[in-house]
């Protein structure tokens, strides 16, 4: 009876070991999509960076935009 | 053999733990697919509104630029 | 009875060896769960600061239209 319990407890052993082979497999593959998001990441950062850039850059022209208008404009009515 | 007893009852507890702890992280590892999906869509997000803002940049530059072609010319 | 011996000493082997195991994935999670928590905060602030943008612009959209109102009027 013994022997019979020892038995199974080696059956349970060996599914939990397999078991534990699949989530390894899977953590693995977990671990390179991490990678994979971060690398798209730090694209997305260098984008914005641009981006912020190139706004300010807009807002900076038109900023000088429409003051150069207001300073004009009085002087070409006369 | 009581001895033995014991042993197989150490065993059965460690396989016990052991079942629980896999089940567990069974558990995490889907939470952490789940989270990694919804972290891919994020990504989309803000590469779809990056595009937008990039869009809304490139008119407004052209709507500036266009603002400078006149009576008030700039050499520069 | 020395093959059984040999036997039950294998599997003993594997018993804790799974349990090793199950200790090095679940750090393994953990890692990944505290890079997910990261990364997440990241995208947040991404978000935020990009739509923050949009408003702006939109609102520099506004007042460049409203600037049209020229000559070459807007009727759209």
């Amino acid at each position: 009876e013994l022997r019979e319990r020892i038995k199974q407890q080696e059956q349970e052993t060996c599914q939990h070991h397999s078991r534990l082979k699949i989530l390894q497999t899977n953590i693995r593959e977990m671990q390179q999509h991490h990678a994979v998001t971060m690398s798209k990441l730090a694209q997305l950062k260098r984008n914005h960076v641009k981006l912020e850039q190139k706004a300010i850059e807009v807002m900076v022209h038109q900023e000088i935009t429409r003051k150069q208008g207001f300073a004009i404009q009085p002087e070409e009515e006369q | 053999f009581l001895d033995q007893a014991q042993k197989i009852n150490d065993w059965d507890r460690l396989l016990i733990g052991n079942a629980d702890k896999i089940l567990k992280l069974n558990t995490e590892v889907e939470e952490i697919k789940a989270n990694q999906q919804r972290l891919d869509n994020e990504l989309e997000f803000i590469i779809t509104q990056q595009s937008e803002l990039e869009g809304m940049l490139d008119s407004l530059e052209g709507a500036t630029q266009s603002q400078d072609m006149s009576p008030f010319d700039q050499h520069a």
